[in-house]
């Protein structure tokens, strides 16, 4: 009689027992607490079609206390929160953005219809945080064309930006290919191409742009 | 938690060896336990009388492989993070024959006779000798092979990447023709052994 | 029960599949934890490194082969697999002495052949064994076992054509062990 | 014959035919929302014009430019080395190789850096690592690195040095082309500079 022919009592056990390990482990298994509702794909073409920019003229409305389905968020931490923001606005800073009372929050906001609009300092910042919940599905969610620093330039005269479209990004401000062939600045001294540049350069906000 | 630990810094280096030792310590246990530390039982799986090393092999690879999918799907383990092995064909097909040749020979294998010689097996010793001199052998003629030992290199492939089939459908594959090979040889065991007077049957 | 008796003058050996699944978690639990699975000959491969190191540094320093595994800072038996290689031969030592197979040392063969034979038979082996494990990335453990065991095409690869060539070869040398 | 064999025949055929069941997980998923919300809060996600300039310059080649920009645009101009990748296409099958590769830092940029932000956040969330925007884009480029503005005379030294540092880069980058064999020279004093100086030239955008 070989030891095989024996009882595999114990092999049998182990087995078992790792069997059990693997059916209590996928029934435990950790879901995943957020799911992607956007392939990137379509996120793209979210991009594309440039839907969810909130425009500062259309802050009139919202701060005049009349238009009650637009929430405001600052993305921005406490601080920054406290010294100064925008009317009516919420502070919930952007690390906190995916707690689950927030994202709760949030849920009960789209269900509601309520557009929400973030924003940070300037449009860069609110960029990410604006995609990564347009990701998770909610198509609620705006960003702020031009962000807090434009809108603080603005404060008096929103409506007035209707016609002024230099918070809009992604735009060149310079023709690059002549400029680095050299054409226009090389050969020049230092001073002179110094002031002829800030002559020549566009005057645009430089808040918008986050200090360059 | 999520494995590998040690690729991700889980468990820091200065565990490392114990590990190793407590590892190995089970791994020689293991294999000593199950009848590895007498060639004549290793080289049975040749001959029809014994197959235990036919039997312990593939049944650890098949559990082996099931639980790595299962653990990749659970994502309690980072494939991406396991090593595979790299695949030099011409090197490794090569290798592959003399192995074959030294283990017909031999009756062990590395891991096997170290377990032997910890019980006393002269011949596993005779064993390991060879293998030291075997692979300085090999170390000295290194400048004239160099060119061979890399040829072929089709890198880290997986079994998947090559023959084109899931990981599931392959495992699945192997596990069927385990238990085919299991069932089969022990009925060729069964009639070896009555055949066979030489070799005391444990 | 009879069987338990004849069980009991023999050798003893676990069930070979209980030592099959056991080595299958253990093989699991060694890639949960390193990330790579099992291996041997890796530790024969530092012991000759290290060898020729201490014999002719200089030797070993211009063979592009030790020169792979040498490193300044620490010797090449300071490696994981020295370290798991001492752990089997403990680890066997351990399960020998637990089931009465630790004895004095003997040569084990087959009736038919002579032990000088078996010696011989043996160390050749080891040779051939030594040369493949470098061609094939591995031995039976590390490319075969644990190859196989992480879907490497190659681990694959040497298992099926290294028992394979086991087999064609096995009626050659019959008469070294039935 | 022990039935328990029986059994465990079974058993391993469904552990192994219970890999087939199982329901398909969702690999498109790539990073997970909270790390990439996290990784979106952090500020080392940013490259200031002065850090890519630098490595430019001492031709380091760990970094790889992305141009996200249209091809045409990229064509007109584009930072020297630099691959396009159109943010449109940044999810197309054939650009993947140029993301995901070894030990690279790939730094995006556009006109300005709202496109490279957007593409980043695309590439990270499909998995990408060690991938940064450059602050500013292009514009900021110009500004700072080709037609850098001299600090007010009451600016501290600091200013002056990165000006300085900015002005040399701007000689190593305008019209080069042309003056290949003369910039040998200042390409090597300019690298030279700016490994020292390294603290100060990570400031602007």
């Amino acid at each position: 009689m070989h030891v095989h022919e024996l009882n595999p009592k114990r092999t049998a056990v182990t087995l078992v027992l790792f069997a059990i390990v693997i059916v209590v482990g996928l029934f435990t298994m950790a879901n995943p607490r957020l799911k992607y509702a956007q392939t990137p794909g379509e996120t793209l073409k979210m991009l594309r079609n440039d839907a969810g920019l909130f425009f500062p003229h259309q802050l009139v409305g919202v701060l005049e206390g009349n238009n009650d389905t637009v929430m405001l968020i600052d993305l921005r931490n406490a601080f920054e929160f406290g010294r100064g923001s925008i009317q009516h606005a919420e502070n919930i800073s952007a690390v906190e953005l995916l707690s689950e009372e927030n994202i709760d929050r949030l849920e009960q906001l789209k269900s509601n219809g309520i557009t929400v609009v973030v924003f940070a300092d300037n449009q860069l910042e609110a960029n990410g945080p604006w995609m990564l919940l347009r990701q998770l599905g909610f198509d609620n969610i705006m960003v702020l064309a031009g962000g807090y620093d434009y809108y603080k330039k603005r404060q008096g005269n929103l409506s007035g930006t209707a016609e002024n479209d230099t918070y809009l990004l992604g735009t060149a401000d310079y023709n690059f290919a002549e400029i680095a062939s050299g054409t226009i600045a090389a050969g020049k001294s230092e001073d002179a191409s110094k002031s002829g540049l800030s002559i020549k350069r566009k005057r645009k906000p430089a808040v918008a742009e986050g200090g360059c | 938690m999520m494995g590998p630990l040690i690729p991700q810094g889980i468990i820091t280096g200065e565990w490392d060896f114990v590990i190793a030792l407590l590892l190995g310590i089970a791994f020689g246990f293991i294999l000593e336990a199950s009848g590895f530390s007498s060639s004549r039982n290793i080289a049975g799986v040749f001959y029809g009388y014994n197959f235990v090393v036919l039997r312990v092999f593939l049944t650890a690879v098949l559990v082996a492989m099931i639980g790595l999918l299962y653990f990749d799907y659970m994502g309690w383990i980072e494939m991406d993070l396991v090593y595979v092995l790299p695949t030099y064909l011409r090197s490794m097909v090569v290798g592959s024959f003399i192995m074959g040749l030294g283990f017909v020979l031999g009756g062990f294998c590395p891991g096997t006779s170290y377990t032997a010689i910890a019980i006393g097996k002269i011949d596993a010793l005779v064993f390991t000798g060879g293998l030291f001199l075997g692979i300085f052998l090999f170390s000295e003629a290194f400048p004239w092979i160099s060119g061979f030992y890399y040829s072929d290199n089709l890198g880290n492939v997986t079994v998947n990447e090559v023959l084109g089939i899931s990981n599931e459908l392959f495992t699945f594959i192997l596990v069927v023709m385990g238990l085919v090979a299991f069932w089969g040889t022990w009925l060729i065991e069964k009639r070896v052994r009555k055949t066979n007077k030489h070799y005391k049957f444990e | 029960m009879s069987a338990d008796k004849t069980m009991r003058q023999g050798p003893r050996y676990i069930n070979p599949y209980f030592g099959g699944v056991l080595l299958g978690l253990l093989l699991l639990l060694t890639m949960f934890i390193t990330g790579r699975g099992l291996g041997a000959s890796g530790a024969v491969k530092s012991a000759v490194v290290t060898t020729m190191d201490k014999i002719s540094p200089v030797h070993a320093e211009h063979n592009i082969y030790y020169s792979k595994f040498l490193s300044s800072n620490h010797s090449p038996m300071f490696n994981w697999l020295v370290f798991e290689s001492l752990g089997i031969f403990f680890g066997g030592l351990l399960s020998g002495a637990l089931y009465g197979r630790l004895k004095k040392p003997r040569i084990e063969h087959s009736p038919k052949i002579s032990g000088k034979t078996r010696l011989w038979a043996a160390g050749i082996g080891g040779v051939l064994f030594g040369v493949g494990s470098q061609f094939g990335r591995g031995c039976s453990s590390g490319a075969a076992l644990s190859g196989t065991a992480s879907f490497s095409f190659g681990g694959f690869l040497v298992m099926m054509l290294l028992f394979g060539t086991g087999y064609v070869l096995a009626y050659f040398f019959k008469k070294l062990w039935i | 014959m022990n039935r328990n064999y029986l059994y465990l025949t079974m058993l391993m055929l469904a552990l192994a035919g219970g890999l087939f069941v199982l329901p398909e997980r969702n690999n498109e998923q790539g990073t997970l929302p909270e790390e990439l919300m996290w990784d979106i809060v952090q500020p080392t996600r940013y490259a200031t014009t002065d850090q890519v300039a630098r490595m430019i310059i001492e031709k380091d080649p760990t970094i790889e430019l992305i141009d996200v920009r249209p091809f045409d645009e990229y064509t007109d101009f584009s930072l020297p080395g630099a691959v396009n990748i159109p943010l449109d296409s940044i999810v197309n099958e054939n650009y993947q190789d140029y993301l995901g590769i070894q030990d690279m830092n790939a730094v995006f940029f556009s006109d300005d850096d709202i496109k490279a932000d957007q593409a980043w956040v695309i590439a990270r969330r499909m998995g990408y690592d060690n991938i940064y925007v450059m602050r500013g884009g292009l514009n900021c480029w110009v500004e700072t690195i080709i037609r850098p503005e001299k600090p007010d005379e009451t600016a501290s030294r600091q200013e002056f040095e990165k000006y300085i540092l900015r002005k040399g880069a701007s000689m190593y980058f305008v019209g080069g082309a042309k003056m290949d064999e003369n910039t040998g020279s200042k390409k090597t004093n300019v690298a030279v500079k700016r490994k020292k100086k390294a603290a100060v030239a990570e400031g602007g955008c």
